[in-house]
């Protein structure tokens, strides 16, 4: 079963507009070399799912009009600040947020992994987060112990959140490395597996392809996303700047402020993006 | 002779006195303050014979401090493994509620942040909940939020082992009085007065007759802090543990 | 915070009769050495959970009459045959059988793991594990897809079952590694971290002290259960036999069927755990 | 001219055509001839040039058959992503319940085995399950189970994306009719004839007017069983290898 190495641009060619697409966290290996690929594509529609929280890439796709809905527990450049185009975006209604809690996107997705309908997850009641979304039930627990829960007792009937579950259509992963079976090697991003595990499909770029099997190393296993879940790898190195990787580089401070001053205006934005897509890599403008 | 402080400084003394007793303190993103406090506080119980708490600080990179990731850090509260944790808002109302959402309109808000991240959870497990805020103001300071990211108390019958304790600014320290649900003011930073703490805050509050003044770090405080705390924040934040201690990090 | 090294004996002093606890099947690393600190302190009553299945670690456990309960998928020696002591302490009465399925076992840990009081789980409706398993609790699907959720109609109502959360009061484990700090390496076994995080204490034997802190080595890292769940760690090389250690050292197949045959009979057990107890292990006996 | 074959290398070869289109087949534990089919299977597909199905084993040690681990596999299965399993019973009713537990009134059975292990949820999400058990007689195959681990048919709206398929014993093949709820003789093995099924089997089931017999594995399979697929099962059964083909591990 070995994998044909693929393009960066032919794992997502067959996407569809408005599919699901799931991506983690800028620090978890941000899938910037896909982004360009999406946008490249000119896909539309996309329902984002921040996993659990979006920054660059995220803003980068909304900016370039990919995306319809973003769910997540929020999108920011952190340090950097706002994340310009998802403000813009939202306060124009060009985006739809669908805003909910951290924990409530890992157990979303836990809950797609393990193919169950729903995971409760504690808090949330009382918040505006459940006011807006009628896709959250409100239970009461029915494993409340003895005593605590008397239907006739309003103020003692346990009420949890239920948070269905979500498959992403595909799921965008940037790894350090694969090997040619199709494993992904993640580390201790033990999150990125569950990732992969719940979306119906997962493409992944890689900074490195491994020799021999990664599953044959009892080091490196325990740090697998198994073949099973990964439908195409592409080789990207550096793909995730200008974000960092853990442990192979770090972000380009420089180049993500440049691009949290030039996306201040929709006109900035799109100069900044038509250098972007032109491959003007923060690599490739230090070598000039 | 007390030495002179910094105003972060002084800040990270109150957080400090507030962690007191914890055993495993989780800091989050962009809480260099706080993440120093919790810090501090384990400085000063090694000292003491005693054993200082597990400190986790979000996106630390070095094995001592980070976490197993967010699933983990989470399941970890929810365990109720964490002691105390820290949260902000963009608004933050009389009740404790915080809003890290926007103002206006949800969903076409004339201000919008980034989102309530893990505050609808965290608030309502994590036993010693500290609200931290730099901006003290009518602003921020608000009589009632836009949009509630997290509320600051909960009905009965609601599982809720966690909530707010105390709410931390520039101009003083806030107590919150659960069964009240509204805050107390605990003491004014030196030169702060009373009256200026009631006009530049939004919501209505409790203040004793004579409202005590915050007391600045000791000296040792100070020594811990500039030394070997400077030197550990640096992992996690570099800029500023340069800005406020001209700190390099320890293992650099 | 560098943590003692403990005597095996004293991992578990602190145990009470009646305690719930819980430990991973036997090839995820059986901790024989702590089932002979438990038998030695004279433990009873415990509720014995087994992660998902029981085998050896279980069976002695149950002979040895340090078991009221035990909870699980199942009890057996696998190519072996039965257990023993399991199968005679139920059919006496002597151990109450807590039946379910594996994957309930590992959704009850995981709620636990997660502080949620339930988790759902597809399957086990119509089972006789249902009819006896009052503690799980049948409901609709509340996030039924819209048209299949029609209370009126019985056929149409999608029901589901709801697992409460296991939070045993001690796991017991037997790891490959730990280092000075407590942390504890467990390698592609994710299913101890489950556990560890799980329980509310965690006491591990292991093969070996590590030079420097697990953490730190980026390959280790992704196999890692926090210190932060480890309670105390005793070393107890071999401490799995004669059950094996996946990568360090195979299952003692003799013992193991001379256990079987011993076992048969109460008297035979009870000459066995003698043997067990005064330390006459399978590498002693093999090397006279 | 079709050579001799063992029983073994019989039931593998009726397993392995029902397995046909699998594209994830799992192995549980003590399998050996459900698991060499599977490893059958997957060696005939890639002969044609297709891509042979993934099989993963329970309890397997290399890489290229272990599972993730037993939450990973269940998980799968949950996904959609395991599209054959196979399950076998102390008892096996005409419905196809089966029963792993134990005979005699629960919990204090007179005769008592292991557990219910996967059975009662992969029963449920694996569209193609096939009971395997290697004792064909009356004490098996019963009216009814005493203990139901698994039920072999579920109401309308019982989530239930999988279930029976067949039974396969030494005597013969039994399809299962989902609609019907029963099971259909679809053959029986060379020497086996109708009325023994009839005197050995506990409960009704369906036979056309002529029952044909099972098809031995032609020359081309037992060459394949006997080379790579009797290295391959050896790993995680050396002890059937050995036995059945002569075989040592693949990697030894």
């Amino acid at each position: 079963m070995t994998l044909q190495l693929a393009s960066v641009d032919a794992l997502v060619a067959d996407l569809a507009d408005g599919a699901v697409v799931a991506a983690m966290k800028d620090t978890s290996g941000a899938p910037m070399a896909l982004a360009r690929a999406l946008i490249g594509k000119g896909v539309r529609g996309l329902h984002l799912v921040n996993m659990p929280t979006g920054g660059l890439f995220a803003d980068v796709l909304i900016g370039a009009g990919c995306v319809a809905t973003v769910e997540g527990g929020g999108v920011s450049l952190g340090e950097y600040g706002q994340a310009p185009c998802f403000v813009r975006a939202v306060k124009s209604g060009a985006v739809r947020p669908l805003d909910t809690t951290c924990p409530a996107v890992y157990a979303a997705l836990q809950a797609g992994e393990k193919g169950i309908p729903f995971m409760p997850l504690r808090g949330l009641i009382g918040s505006d987060i459940l006011t807006h979304r009628a896709d959250y039930k409100i239970v009461d627990n029915p494993i409340a112990p003895p005593g605590t829960h008397d239907p006739a007792d309003r103020a003692m009937r346990d009420p949890i959140v239920l948070i269905p579950a979500i498959r992403p259509d595909l799921a965008l992963i940037h790894a350090p490395l694969a090997d040619r079976d199709g494993n992904l090697w993640v580390g201790r991003d033990h999150e990125l597996r569950i990732l992969a595990h719940a979306a119906r499909h997962t493409v992944a770029t890689v900074e490195q392809i491994a020799a021999g099997n990664l599953n044959a190393d009892p080091l490196r296993s325990a740090g697998v996303i198994s073949a099973l879940y990964v439908d195409a790898v592409a080789l990207a190195p550096r793909g995730a700047l200008p974000c960092g990787m853990a442990g192979l580089y770090e972000a380009d401070g420089a180049a993500i402020a440049a691009y949290v001053q030039a996306a201040a205006t929709p006109e900035g934005f799109r100069a900044w993006l038509d250098a972007f897509l032109a491959g003007d890599t923060p690599a490739r403008r230090a070598a000039e | 002779m007390a030495e002179s402080y910094r105003a972060e400084e002084l800040l990270i003394a109150v957080v400090c006195r507030l962690l007191e007793g914890s055993r495993h303190i989780a800091v989050g993103v962009s809480s260099p303050i706080p993440g120093s406090a919790a810090l501090l506080r384990r400085a000063l119980d090694d000292r003491i014979g005693g054993t200082g708490p597990k400190v986790s600080v979000i996106g630390a990179e070095s094995p001592e401090f980070r976490t197993d990731g967010g699933v983990d850090m989470f399941d970890c509260a929810g365990q109720g493994r964490v002691d105390a944790f820290f949260l902000s808002g963009g608004q933050i109302d009389g009740e404790a509620n915080i809003n890290l959402v926007g103002v206006g309109d949800y969903p076409r808000q004339k201000a919008r942040w980034g989102g309530s991240f893990g505050s609808a959870y965290l608030y309502f497990v994590v036993p010693r909940v500290i609200l931290f805020r730099e901006e003290h103001s009518r602003r921020v300071l608000v009589p009632k939020v836009d949009f509630v990211s997290a509320p600051g108390w909960s009905p009965a019958g609601v599982y809720r082992p966690g909530g707010p304790v105390a709410l931390v600014t520039p101009l003083c320290l806030f107590t919150f009085d659960k069964a009240r649900r509204r805050f107390a003011l605990a003491s004014r930073h030196p030169g702060v007065t009373l009256e200026r703490v009631r006009d530049e805050t939004g919501f209505d509050f409790d203040a004793p007759g004579n409202v005590p003044e915050t007391i600045p770090p000791q000296n040792e405080w100070l020594a811990l802090l500039r030394g070997r705390v400077a030197r550990e924040i640096a992992d996690p934040y570099p800029k500023f543990a340069a800005r406020v201690f001209g700190a390099a990090p320890a293992a650099a």
